[in-house]
């Protein structure tokens, strides 16, 4: 055994020796013994897709809108949370790994990853995270992407503060009752209440001010989705309720929440409401809701159906124009995709997603499906945010 | 023996969270409810609370109006109103008993549901076994007054392995709390 | 965060404390609340199926061939190698993990579970194994359930002995060109290997002598599958090929390898042969047959095709009398299953599965089919061997 | 410039493995064979070596019967006789290069494919690009001469990640030796 590990290791080098030598390209050699490389990816790119498997997968794969292809995989490990700096040079992933896989010591870091060449750089210990797959707001960066918010809970809730220049944990604060992270520039962050309210973190060196809004929204009678949209740009953020009401929040340190307004009426039809038996059209899937940032135009995933169907897949995806409150679009689509999201750029493309591990490409502006992409995952879809 | 009172807890607790006008009381109680959770399924229920009117909305929701009391293997067994993963009872365990080398959480989160046997809601105690990898069978999820992560006990997404000596998710159970 | 840590943590002992009260039964009481309990195994018992998930899967469940349920599940991470205690007391477990999931440090162990609580009793630490998944040739155990074979590869062969009753490892022996271990009862071990002999491997205390049969198959025309079926009453394994060629050996000191018969001429067909273009009924799968060691039977998946089809799906299901030389059934079956496992009682049940992750328990007597079972797993299948 | 020698390596090689029959000399060509695989890749054929008339029985299986040499995406791409996984060309990377993060197996196990276009064989490395999860785009099985694990190299259920700092297999590629 010994003899031969010697002998490997003898090949191990043969092969990095050879890979220097000159390519011959003379006619008389056709089969030329080729060499093994490694690609290089591209810095994030405003028509990417970051998909994630289904559950339990390790993986977020990378689709080019355009062509429908993969270009790639960022290793997001079971229930971690992936976030892309916002200067294109890192991917984060806050994850919990054990010991041994199932059992041992728990670990929870933030990994960091190079965006071009996906190599492992370095790890960041924190002091525990959520566990729980499907969520965007667990793990939020400032918009200039030197503080990352990752969301605690074990069972009490509390929001770690990392300092991603200096590469370190700095400190958590606890948030009993609110979950749901939207960062707040200039102010640290802001998160949903389990009272209605919209609670604000104003982080001051070692000390924060915690204040909250008034309510605003009943949590147990007419939820918002945790799957919060923010736009850097216009510091705004993005609530969709269960029965489709749907406000902005202008971010501050006392944000302006907007009068709700229903994305049922703005299509002309009744509003919808929380009683059962009565059928509407509702929102539903895990990542209901995609924001189209340099539009203003919020496409949700849409189906027929009862109260408490929150997590039903859809069968049409609504495009509302927020500023006019108005309908603008609705795309029918197969498949009960649970998931959406939309490209920030000008060719605003979606991408669909769901329970068979299947994606679906669509154009927002034709509703034409572009691509099909077996098994490109099952879960949350991320893109690049315009900085 | 400790009585279960349905209007200091249970479903007027949780949306007393939501409907309260005290900011601190709130918080403080919701904390409570946290960690309180755990406690819930081990409190009798008497039946003349548990006698009580059908409390709406939740019971005419479609999973009520459907729900059977016949077969804990099935997702539409009337206590899963608001489960998310595969059901132990097909797992070699039961409708509160873990399979064999998993390890019930202490804490859960729950469900109000409607037995359609009396009308009445009850209190259902979700609690996830651990330690084991997913046993993929029986898999539901039902979402009746399931709501978001700052509702924690009352999402069915988040892996309540909290307390076990391992997180790893195998299946979960249904455990009666009482009337609701 | 702390103080909610300590509520919680008197949750904990609260919960603890009142699991001792006894439930109150009286009239007034129906809406008792339950109490948190786990369950208890029998021994392994005869009529049990261990089915391996899909790739990648951590686990294996565990199917009663009689009601088609599930009655618990052993945890075998990825790609490990799971075996039966003769004696029914344990599960060992031969695993591979790093420190990091995917990263990190190596670490190869047995994992040893109580088969009752199917609790971890204790890892016992050993030099290394081959890591792939669907092979039952890999880790096998002594007929007294005392010694373990572990194959290694790294990638140069060799074979870990451990000591199951002292629960530690002993020794590797090297075995360049060999693999596919099968026990031989009061010698040590045989393994096929590439020069077309059996390899028997003499362990004696720290020393061993390593014997080869005559040539008797070709490794790389007609290849014998590694899955080799072992009795242990019998002291005899089985060997089937891709072209369909049966042998049975007599294991021992020197192994008597029998004449191959042809498992078409036993059905009145002509044999089948290793050139393509030729259609005729073949072997395949990954697990493509299945002995049922008190009848002498042996069960093949079967497909029509051309040679080099050996991973193809199961058209149907042959029963091969093996001391009669004849095909005595024909079953056909659904779904192209790719694994099969016969039960060791006279129920002589069979289950097959697939790339679909569903199972298929079938009555060798009757074809006819007891159970479909979705999400089964799709992976290799085990049962409890008669000791 | 080294040249490969197909009478003394690659398929010959392969067959000598199980036909020889001094027991010594096989067993220890067998350990050379093992560890001499990740050397093949690097050592260009010439044209006359490579233009052997097409030698069968591999010739006329159904995967070289209905391959292709345009789309190697596809799973029947003419390289891909023997491939077991997901393709590099399908997951960021390409015939012979792993995507951005992946790390290449310096040792691998190999197939020998026809290349329809001019009705050769040649021997195909499939090397593992190893270090992260598993792509999942493009699944193949191809097993034309694919064996058992007593002849590891030809066979493709094994993780092939030997010598890299992860073995986490994440998908394979399929590198042109030589002629066969």
């Amino acid at each position: 055994m010994t003899r031969l590990s010697m002998v490997a290791r003898v090949a191990l080098f043969a092969t990095a020796a050879v890979a220097f030598v000159a390519p011959v390209m003379a006619e008389n050699v056709i089969a030329e013994a080729e060499e093994a490389s490694v690609s290089t990816m591209e810095a994030p790119k405003a028509n990417w897709f970051y998909v994630r498997g289904g559950w339990g997968s390790a993986g977020s794969s990378i689709f080019d809108a355009g062509t429908g292809k993969m270009v790639g995989m960022v290793s997001t490990s079971r229930d971690s949370d992936l976030a892309i700096d916002p200067d294109g040079k890192f991917y984060y992933v806050a994850e919990t790994m054990w010991s041994k896989v199932n059992r041992g010591t728990r670990m929870d870091f933030v990994s960091v990853y190079d965006s071009k060449s996906l190599k492992l750089i370095t790890e960041i210990p924190t002091p525990g995270r959520l566990i729980v797959g499907g969520f965007t707001t667990n793990f939020v960066l400032s918009d200039d992407g030197k503080t990352a918010y990752d969301y605690n809970f074990d069972p009490a809730s509390s929001v770690n503060i990392i300092d991603m220049a200096k590469r370190k944990f700095v400190r958590a604060i606890e948030l009993p009752g609110c979950a749901s992270l939207i960062v707040n520039p200039g102010v640290g962050f802001s998160a949903l209440c389990a009272d209605g309210t919209l609670a604000t973190v104003a982080v001051k060196g070692a000390t924060q001010e915690i204040t909250r809004s008034a309510e605003f929204f009943d949590a147990a009678a007419d939820p918002i989705y945790s799957n919060v949209a923010y736009d850097r740009k216009k510091k705004m953020a993005v609530l969709l309720s269960y029965t489709g009401q749907v406000r902005t929040v202008a971010m501050g340190a006392a944000p302006v929440v907007s009068a709700p307004f229903s994305i049922q009426e703005a299509g002309g039809m009744r509003a919808a409401d929380v009683k059962p038996l009565d059928i509407a059209w509702y929102p539903g899937g895990m990542q209901p809701s995609a924001l189209h940032r340099p539009s203003g135009t919020l496409w949700v995933l849409m189906h027929k159906g009862e109260y408490w169907s929150h997590k039903e897949g859809a069968e049409e995806i609504w495009g509302l124009d927020l500023a006019a409150k108005k309908l603008i679009k609705r795309i029918p689509v197969k498949g009960h995709p649970r998931n959406i999201e939309i490209t920030q750029d000008d060719a605003a493309m979606i991408m669909v997603n769901g329970m068979e591990n299947n994606a679906t490409i669509i154009d927002s502006k034709t509703g034409e499906v572009k691509h099909e992409i077996e098994n490109a995952g099952g879960g949350l879809i991320s893109v690049v945010e315009p900085k | 023996m400790i009585r279960f009172n349905p209007d200091a807890a249970g479903e007027k607790l949780l949306r007393r969270l939501a409907g309260g006008t005290s900011r601190r009381g709130i918080l403080s109680r919701l904390g409570a409810a946290l960690v309180a959770a755990p406690v819930f399924p081990l409190l009798p229920v008497s039946r003349a609370e548990a006698a009580k009117p059908d409390r709406s909305p939740e019971a005419k929701t479609a999973f009520a109006r459907s729900a059977q009391t016949k077969d804990d293997t099935k997702c539409d067994y009337w206590r899963y109103c608001a489960i998310d993963g595969s059901l132990c009872t097909c797992c070699g365990g039961g409708i509160h008993t873990c399979p064999a080398g998993s390890e019930p959480s202490p804490v859960s989160w729950v469900g109000s549901c409607i037995n359609p046997d009396d009308g009445k809601a009850y209190m259902i105690a979700y609690r996830d076994c651990c330690g084991k990898p997913t046993c993929g069978q029986c898999g539901c999820d039902n979402i009746d007054r399931e709501t978001q992560l700052y509702l924690p006990q009352l999402n069915n997404n988040i892996i309540w392995c909290f307390g076990t000596s391992s997180m790893e998710y195998h299946c979960s159970t249904a455990m009666m709390i009482g009337a609701a």
